[in-house]
């Protein structure tokens, strides 16, 4: 589709989350001469928004597993005894790669790592680095498609096909050319993706901002004088700040994906003995042929969880913005 | 994997039990009549080349490149059956003159080249003039170009730089580029693009994106007729996918596979592991010209470093114990030349390194580990940070790819205003591997005398240098002995590189499989391999 | 809820015989798992060959009975009693294939929007036939049959439109097409729920003349829903007034219409501007407060919040079905109180027009690009308002109407040549050029509310935004002005507080009229600012703006598709077509005197809540292109009055018919006066290209 | 239609063209120095320059831009760095077959279950079933295929040993052999697009069903049956068209986690090869080529979409 739809256009499985559905005819109470209270009426709508999505299982799984890991990047101590770079020792001597058991609940890495902490430590970095990047990314992704929707014309045509053409590369290939040229930093990744994300997030913002830009408030506001900065910032911005939460969610699972994948080719930065789900998938699958799967899979299995957390999140507040 | 410094030749006598000078070379039947040809071809899983180099003999630096390039072209001495050099190959007897300056090397007769040629001494007086221009590690200092005389077509005579007794192995299997390719092959030309070595096996197909390649038998070679009828190396980037292949036969033999993520292979029945001697070992090098590790004044902080690793935790965790344990210097024990009284074997000790940390003055040290990201290195450094840490040595790994490792960390390449630091701005910490060579020369020579073409540590000192020749030119055990030995003791204590362990060589097949030899540069021999 | 089988209704007749007999349906919507009552106790019954119209406000539930008439109901629908009978037969019981049987060959739907009811990937004939296919037809057969339909529904070019894709017509072309496939199988009952609801008032004359023909040609039964009571008089013959999901009076239309004997229905008819009454004769008639939403509980009478004549009886009990004689009933306890109900006084008898032009437009013309050609969407326009003034714009839809009123307020920037002043003063074309007193001398009320308002900011703040924007006054003082102007606009300030989203549609557009004043501005445009709005609300916004234009002076260019309502409120009225002004002239004279041929079949267009029947001069064909007018006088291809050889050839100068009343056109006052003869000829739909 | 297509594609090229630019500038503001990759560490200073002069690095920016544009123009990137002797194209085109038979395979896999899926989800909506779908899909699609990759090797490959744990093809296999060794990846494909194609088909389908002029057919008294399939499907498969054409873009070239898990050859896995090598020439044609066939397959999605749609023909505009 050539047209400004919303059909993601990008390797964005999540991208779905924003397809169209249809509208539930939500009868939202309008006051009239009956004598309702404003701001009751507004808590009003947002309880019953909670309420709604309280009463969501997917919610509240998503929600559940997202503290569980936020809990864990927090505070990994809270979960285990042993620490992201130390060998579990019994009797004083080590243990590598052995499977699930009680002094090694997810089993011993290639050096005798406990799983279980790896897991819980992995959660700090992935998190950090996704979050940062989706924030960036979505804060200037917003700016962007504010500016070009808003003023359009022949900057909005050029900023519109290098869009085009940065999308029609996937987005791990191009962070792959980045990563190498740039070197490899904790800043150099974060910006990376985010610049990335940011083709997919001014492309969301500016259909927002163009559908916005037709209605007659903001004709209104020019008429009155009201100069373009004013118009776009205080105007447009507070009505697209709902697409661009639902985006935030969205591209935060993305950049989780991203990260975990950069990881598990060896891109990131920092110590490569830190605890980091992609990269110890990386360093550890080899073993699974050999059937220590332990040390490979539960990092597979913490980065599908992550992401599904924040996805059915997404989802979720996706489907109250819209009702 | 990249195996840059493993990819030097070797030096001397193999095994270091066999006195470098002649070795009774039978004529031309060295080589045993072949079983009954019993057909049809095996596949190994090789470890995928490195493209950079391509199938140029001269140039490759990779195992997979070796094994492959090895089936068609053959070396001047072979390997015999204890794992020494052997005439196995093409020459058929050598001898030194009285000072060792001077080699001849007697060719065998009625070699065919594979498109229909004749061997001849011309030959490998080009290929070695080749290797000389391309700097190769074992032989640079050793003969320069036109070092070969080639007036008899069978006989190839050497006239080297300086006396050497250890000659014949730096034209053996042991140095894995010298090879013997045609006159008129030049510097650069890839098997794959003219298929015509001497050896048991043409090369058939190539096929690059997998390097995977494929041979039929060499009808006319002059070992007779291979039982097999074709042999397929098939290219496998990881050592875990290739083990799974071996594990799940889809290949009959596995180049090289490690204990990690290999225990299915050690365990299985079915399977028959070839574990050549070997002194592969871990330079874990410390920069001795620049930065906090640096020359006399940090002496001590490498040491309370070295005696912070816990080698038997390394050997056990990364190897299951399948190698040795090393003692900062990189003689193996069985050489006859290593003394096992000159130094106390180092082993761990938090509370020595803790004090040697103190009486140097130094409270912290925050340090990277630079390593590629190749075989067990990762975990190894994963392993020295943890044993590290409780020191107070604070280490951070830094794992990057081969190629940004090797260009960057290890060997930067050579300072432009002092040629004596050939790997200017190295890292000042970090893992190098070194595969088997039969005689340490070049685990000394270019890793740690002065401007040795791998001195990561640039590292430079007189004495050792001197030592190191003595070693070199002495024609004893003896005199080896004495030279060695106080290499040993320069190295345990100025430290410019540390060593913990050696391990061994892991290579094998299907129990179906027999007659294959390999060694530990990763060559497997199929020549005389068959398949029930 | 059971109600005593009125008299009135068990006159009509058997309901196993009509073509469609809904009886005690009773509907609700279930929304977030509570079901919520739609539908009371609704019953009403179409004989064969009969209209039935049903009328009421949004949301109302006349869709709703639509669909559940053709049984084709929402997931969420659950119907709760009664029974919908076709021709006997309970559709509410019918088997899926026995639904489908009575869907392809007894009964069809016409509804709103004919662009959205047409599968925009398949080609029109594939569509039209497969109702033939249907039938069993094979594909050649159906296509054929498509043909004939298409002709049938007087589509000129069947075979031509039988190729194209439903983008490539126009609405009203769409319509016939729609209804084509609606007659396919010859259905007894014909549903049609505002058909015309969207098209140009000619066009929707040309789709009703349709509609009546069929009718009389295939004599269904028809159930029309619409907003506009002058199309169900007109259409209809029975009448049903439909108020929260219950009807509320049934009867002969033209007997309801003139003498509604329900609040209600009364309430509607004032509300609407009709019989010519003018702003200066009275103001319009409002019905105050909202419709109660959908599963509001309503034991009594369900109008009595906003009935005039309630009392402590119709808050206690169910009003009863009150026969008024010949079939018409009403259900309300005060039946012999309508007369209570009044039409509202006169509150302005004096309008105090100026006779300076505020602002004046000299030659504007306005001419866009697109895809490569020219558009010219106003050609050089001149227009003067007085101050105090209202200044209609009529014209059918793509005439240049919005153009002009954008191109004043410098959203568009006219060609060169052209001067836009205000007092006098010229302005800069573009509104961020202007100085601002220009700025606040001219603001807008937009037709859409919804847009015109931003979602996420509070009443206080649109209007206080505008209010120190525009003006000097600031801080407390500004508060206070918002206060006041929210109460001059009857806004509570309660509502300074809430956002758009929870107002009503009405009160929205007078915070949309609050905003337009806050400049104190000298021209107010409204581009159809009521035509989003029902009846009732419109009837006070319209209340509203002649009184606010009467203390302010201010003046209005009120475009509008309403005729009733330009009447009411204009002082003069412009007719537009095709860019140009093709008439101009003060409000008494446009009604009295003759008229631009272009005006007079406008003005004929227009189907009368009062019945005053005229002869209907058909506008043939569609309204040509901007992009490459005809030649001569633009009006000439579907001229009445065409002059052979010299309208298509010169473009006749404006002419000044009486003092200020001045047309574009060749004929004299005489030529203009003679009556057109309406030939019955078929006016066929062509296919513009 | 003509008209359209040519248009489209002459767009299509516009955003080439600027994503040429990109990856020029990208690579060449990598930090190493590629005669000196070429020449190897112990090369000499002059054939380092020698190989700077005959590579044209030293040319003016401009100059070298002009220079690939033509290579793409004429299709040849010269040779490789990293494996000199090597044409770029012969490097690419086995990967680029490889890929496409991957990619193939899993569509052929994923678009019947998960298209069948999204119409049943849409059909029963807010039912169970629905809502299972729904998020089934949300959460396969929320893994990244190299995970779901590793899961089903462990579980299919290594654990139950049903199909080949890694993709090394014997060459010369037959058809079947060569699908069953694909058939692992080609799942992991699946699992990631299942949940994702289904919900766009799903969202699709509903606004398809909600739509006027489904009501239109169903008051012709069409059987649900056919007007789902004579009047929904055509209009609610346009954004299930549209996004399979961009997925296939880039599962072309996106796979790199999958294809180092199953040692498989593909584009992705040489590109990210060529760059750590790096060999500017092959990750310029490699990226390219990922961009190319992204354009082909969204040409080719629009195309269908035109055709199944003719609004869509008139809509090119707003791109
Ligand atoms: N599927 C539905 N679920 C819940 N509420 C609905 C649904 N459809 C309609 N409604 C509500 O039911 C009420 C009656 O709707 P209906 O469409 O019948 O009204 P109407 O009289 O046709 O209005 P209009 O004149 O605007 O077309 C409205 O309040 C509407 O919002
Ligand atoms: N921005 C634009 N670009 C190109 N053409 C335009 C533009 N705006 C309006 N037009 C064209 O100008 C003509 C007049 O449009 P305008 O909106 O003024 O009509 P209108 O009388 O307001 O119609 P309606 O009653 O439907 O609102 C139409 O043919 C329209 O297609
Ligand atoms: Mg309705
Ligand atoms: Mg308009």
């Amino acid at each position: 589709m050539s047209d400004d739809s919303d059909i993601p256009l990008e390797g964005d499985p999540t991208g779905g989350v924003a397809a169209s559905e249809a509208l539930e005819t939500a009868a939202i109470p309008q006051a009239d001469d009956v004598g309702v209270d404003a701001s009751t009426e507004r808590k009003q709508v947002r309880k019953e928004r909670r309420q709604l999505l309280l009463r969501s299982p997917g919610f509240l799984f998503g929600a559940s597993i997202l503290i569980i890991w936020v809990l864990c990047a927090a505070v990994p101590s809270w979960f285990t005894k042993w620490g992201d770079n130390e060998v579990v020792r019994v009797d004083g001597s080590v243990i590598p790669r052995v499977g699930p058991r009680a002094d090694a609940w997810f089993g011993t890495d290639k050096i005798g790592n406990d799983v279980f902490a790896r897991i819980i430590y992995g959660a700090r970095p992935v998190l950090i680095v996704a979050v940062t990047a989706a924030v960036l990314a979505v804060a200037a992704g917003t700016l962007l498609g504010l500016t070009v929707g808003y003023f359009r014309g022949w900057v909005d045509e050029i900023v519109g096909r290098i869009i085009e053409a940065l999308l029609s590369i996937p987005v791990i290939l191009l962070a792959i050319m980045v990563l190498t040229t740039l070197g490899r930093s904790q800043t150099v990744i974060i910006l990376t993706i985010a610049v990335l994300f940011i083709p997919v997030v001014t492309r969301t913002v500016r259909s927002a901002v163009l559908a916005e830009a037709q209605l007659d408030y903001v004709t209104s506001a020019k008429l009155r004088g009201e100069n373009s900065l004013f118009v776009m910032t205080r105007e447009i911005l507070p009505n697209v700040t709902g697409v661009a939460v639902v985006e935030l969610t969205v591209r935060i699972g993305y950049a989780i994906f991203t990260v975990a994948t950069l990881s598990f080719l060896g891109l990131n930065a920092g110590d490569s003995s830190a605890a980091d789900w992609g990269r110890d998938l990386g360093k550890q699958y080899d073993t699974i042929q050999a059937g220590q799967w332990w040390a490979a899979i539960f990092p597979a299995l913490a980065i599908a969880l992550l992401v599904i957390g924040v996805n059915l999140v997404a989802d979720s507040l996706d489907r109250v913005n819209k009702s | 994997s990249d195996d840059e410094p493993s990819g030097g030749g070797g030096d001397t006598s193999a095994g270091g039990t066999t006195p470098p000078a002649t070795e009774p070379a039978g004529g031309g039947d060295t080589t045993p009549p072949p079983p009954p040809s019993s057909g049809g071809g095996v596949v190994w899983a090789n470890q995928q080349g490195d493209a950079n180099s391509g199938l140029d003999p001269v140039n490759m630096l990779d195992l997979g490149t070796y094994n492959v390039c090895s089936q068609s072209f053959e070396y001047l001495v072979g390997l015999g059956p204890d794992g020494n050099i052997a005439a196995t190959a093409l020459a058929t007897d050598w001898s030194p003159n009285a000072d060792g300056s001077e080699w001849t090397f007697n060719l065998r007769p009625g070699v065919k080249w594979q498109d229909g040629s004749d061997f001849t001494s011309a030959d490998v007086a080009a290929t070695m003039d080749r290797l000389a221009a391309a700097g190769n590690a074992g032989l640079g200092g050793v003969i320069e170009e036109g070092a070969v005389d080639a007036s008899d077509p069978l006989v190839a005579k050497f006239t080297l730089i300086e006396a050497n007794g250890n000659f014949p192995v730096l034209v053996s299997i042991f140095n894995a580029q010298s090879l013997i390719a045609p006159a008129d092959y030049s510097s650069g030309t890839t098997l794959n693009e003219r298929p015509a070595g001497t050896g048991a096996w043409i090369l058939d197909s190539f096929d690059v994106a997998t390097s995977t390649a494929k041979f039929n038998r060499n009808p006319n070679w002059w070992g007779g007729t291979t039982p097999l009828d074709t042999i397929e190396l098939r290219g496998f980037a990881d050592i875990g996918t290739a083990v799974t292949a071996m594990a799940s036969r889809e290949v009959d033999g596995v180049q090289q596979f490690s204990v990690i993520g290999g225990e299915g292979l050690l365990n299985d029945g079915n399977f028959t592991v070839l574990e050549p001697p070997a002194s592969n070992h871990r330079q874990l090098w410390f920069n001795w010209q620049q930065g906090q590790f640096a020359g006399d004044e940090a002496r001590l902080v490498r040491q309370a470093m070295a005696w912070c690793w816990d080698r038997e935790q390394m050997l056990s965790t990364l190897f299951n114990g399948r190698g040795k344990i090393a003692n900062d210097h990189p003689i193996l024990d069985s050489l006859p030349f290593y003394d096992p009284d000159i130094v106390p074997q180092r082993s761990r000790d938090i509370d020595m390194a803790k004090s040697l940390l103190a009486e140097a003055g130094v409270d912290s040290v925050n340090a990277n580990i630079e390593s590629g990201d190749l075989q067990e290195i990762p975990q190894l450094a994963e392993i020295m940070k943890q044993n590290a840490a409780e020191a107070g040595i604070n280490l951070t790994v830094n794992v990057q790819s081969n190629s940004t490792f090797y260009g960057d960390s290890w060997c930067p390449g050579p300072s432009e205003s002092d040629p004596t630091l050939p790997c200017d701005n190295a890292s000042e910490f970090g893992i190098v591997d070194y595969g088997h060579r039969p005689i340490p020369d070049i685990f000394l020579g270019s890793a740690l005398a002065t401007g040795g073409v791998w001195n990561s540590s640039n590292y430079a000192n007189d004495e050792f240098d001197q030592k190191l020749s003595e070693y070199r030119t002495a024609v004893d055990v003896a005199g080896q002995k004495a030279a060695i030995s106080r290499i040993q003791e320069i190295v345990w204590t100025d430290l410019p590189a540390s060593y913990a362990y050696f391990y061994s060589f892991l290579s094998g097949h299907d129990s179906s499989v027999s007659g294959v030899e390999v060694t530990s540069l990763g060559h497997c021999i199929l020549s005389g391999a068959s398949k029930s | 809820m059971t109600v005593t089988e009125p008299a009135g209704i068990a006159d009509r007749g058997d309901p196993t015989t009509a073509a469609l007999a809904v009886q005690n349906l009773e509907l609700a919507y279930e929304v977030r798992g509570v079901p919520r009552e739609v539908l009371r106790d609704v019953t009403f019954q179409i004989r064969p060959g009969e209209a039935f119209g049903l009328v009421g406000e949004s949301g109302c539930g006349k869709s709703t009975t639509a669909y559940a008439a053709l049984r084709y109901l929402p997931d969420n629908a659950v119907v709760q009693g009664g029974a919908v009978l076709a021709n006997g037969v309970d559709i509410l019981k019918m088997s899926t294939g026995e639904l489908r049987d009575f869907r392809s060959s007894q009964a069809s739907m016409v509804y709103q929007d004919p662009v959205q009811a047409m599968n925009p990937a398949l080609k029109i004939g594939r569509q039209v036939a497969e109702c033939y296919q249907i039938l069993g037809q094979s594909k050649s057969e159906a296509m054929e049959s498509a043909g004939d339909a298409l002709r049938r529904v007087k589509i000129a070019d069947p075979v031509r439109v039988l190729d194209r894709y439903p983008h490539q017509l126009s609405g009203g072309m769409l319509q016939r097409v729609v209804i084509a496939m609606a007659l396919s199988g010859d259905p007894k009952l014909l549903v049609l729920d505002e058909p015309t609801t969207g098209l140009d008032a000619t066009v929707e004359a040309e789709v009703l003349d349709l509609v009546r023909d069929l009718r009389e040609e295939t004599n269904a039964a028809i159930l029309l829903i619409a907003h506009n009571l002058g199309v169900i008089r007109s259409m209809c013959d029975r009448v049903g007034v439909m108020y929260a999901g219950r009807i509320v009076e049934e009867g002969n239309a033209q007997v309801v219409f003139d003498n509604p004997e329900h609040p209600y229905t009364k309430g509607l008819l004032n509300a609407i501007p009709r019989s010519g009454v003018r702003k200066t004769d009275r103001a319009l008639f409002t019905i105050p407060g909202n419709l109660p939403l959908i599963g509001t509980p309503l034991p009594t009478c369900v109008y009595v919040d906003r009935c005039p004549l309630a009392d402590d009886l119709c808050r206690t009990e169910v009003p009863p079905v009150v026969p008024v004689g010949d079939g018409h009933w009403s259900r309300c306890h005060h039946i012999d109180r309508m007369a209570q109900i009044v039409e509202p006084d006169a509150q302005i008898t004096e309008y105090d027009i100026g006779t300076d032009n505020v602002i004046q437009l000299n030659g504007v013309s306005k001419t866009f690009r697109q895809r490569g050609h020219d558009v010219p969407a106003l050609v050089s326009v001149d227009l003067g308002f007085h101050e105090g003034e209202t200044l209609g714009l009529v014209g059918e839809s793509g005439s240049g109407k919005s153009t002009l009123a954008k191109t004043l307020l410098g959203i568009h920037s006219p060609d060169s040549g052209g001067t836009i002043t205000l007092r006098g003063r010229e302005m800069q074309s573009k509104a961020t050029d202007r100085i601002a007193e220009s700025t606040r001398a001219i603001s807008m009320v937009f037709q859409n509310p919804d847009s015109a308002l931003n979602r996420m900011w509070t009443v206080r703040r649109i209007l206080k935004r505008t209010l120190t924007k525009l003006t000097d006054v600031q801080g407390a003082e500004a508060d206070r002005r918002v206060e006041e102007l929210a109460e001059a606009m009857r806004l509570s300030p309660r509502h300074l507080d809430m956002r758009p989203r929870q107002l009503s549609g009405g009160l929205k557009q007078r915070v949309a009229i609050a905003r337009a004043f806050a400049g104190n501005p000298d021209v107010v445009v409204c581009d159809e600012p009521t035509s989003a709005l029902d009846v009732s609300v419109q009837a006070a916004i319209l209340n509203l703006l002649a009184n606010l234009q009467n203390d302010e002076r201010t003046s209005y260019l009120f475009i509008t598709h309403d005729i009733g309502v330009v009447r009411y409120l204009a002082d003069r009225i412009a007719v537009m077509y095709l860019g140009r002004i093709m008439e101009i002239g003060s409000t008494d004279v446009m009604f009295s005197e003759v008229n631009h041929p272009y005006t007079e079949a406008l003005l004929s267009a227009v189907p009368s809540v009062d019945g005053e029947a005229e002869n209907r001069i058909p506008l043939t064909g569609e309204i040509p292109s901007p992009a490459n007018p005809p030649s001569g006088c633009v009006f000439h291809t579907r001229c009445h009055r065409v002059i052979e050889g010299l309208c298509e050839v010169t473009e006749p100068a404006m002419q000044e018919l009486s003092p200020g009343h001045r047309i574009k056109c060749h004929l004299t006052v005489e030529q203009l006066s003679v009556p057109v003869e309406i030939t019955e000829a078929a006016t066929l739909a062509t296919l513009a290209d | 239609m003509l008209r359209y297509v040519l248009r489209r594609l002459a767009l299509s090229l516009i955003t080439l063209l600027i994503l040429i630019a990109v990856i020029f500038l990208l690579t060449r503001v990598f930090p190493s120095d590629p005669a000196r990759q070429l020449a190897g560490p112990f090369g000499s200073q002059e054939r380092v320059d020698q190989l700077n002069a005959d590579l044209g690095l030293k040319d003016p920016m401009i100059t070298q831009f002009g220079r690939l544009l033509r290579d793409v123009v004429t299709l040849d990137f010269g040779e490789s760095y990293s494996q000199p002797g090597e044409r770029v194209l012969d490097l690419i085109r086995p990967r680029l077959w490889n890929s496409a038979k991957l990619v193939l395979f899993a569509l052929v896999l994923t678009l019947p279950i998960s298209i069948v899926g999204g119409i049943v989800a849409a059909r029963k909506k807010d039912t169970l079933l629905d809502r299972t779908i729904v998020n089934i899909g949300l959460a396969s699609s929320s893994i990244p295929e190299f995970v779901s990759g590793v899961l089903l090797q462990y579980v299919i490959g290594v654990r139950l040993g049903w199909l080949p744990a890694v993709t090394n093809i014997p060459e010369g296999s037959s058809i079947i052999t060569e699908l069953r060794y694909l058939l692992l990846p080609a799942l992991a494909i699946v699992f990631v697009y299942f949940g994702y194609i289904a919900r766009i088909t799903r969202a699709g389908t509903i606004t398809a069903l909600d739509a006027d002029y489904t009501r239109t057919a169903f008051m012709k008294g069409l059987s649900t049956r056919s007007v789902v399939r004579k009047h929904v499907l055509r209009n609610s498969l346009q954004p299930t068209v549209a996004v399979t054409g961009t997925q296939i873009g880039y599962l072309f070239g996106g796979l790199v986690g999958l294809e180092v898990v199953f040692n498989y050859p593909g584009l992705g896995l040489l590109i990210l090869n060529a760059a750590t090598a790096p060999d500017f020439p092959l990750l310029q044609a490699g990226v390219i080529t990922v961009a190319i066939i992204f354009m082909l397959c969204t040409l080719g999605a629009d195309i269908l979409i035109a055709y199944m749609n003719p609004r869509a023909r008139m809509n090119i505009k707003e791109s």
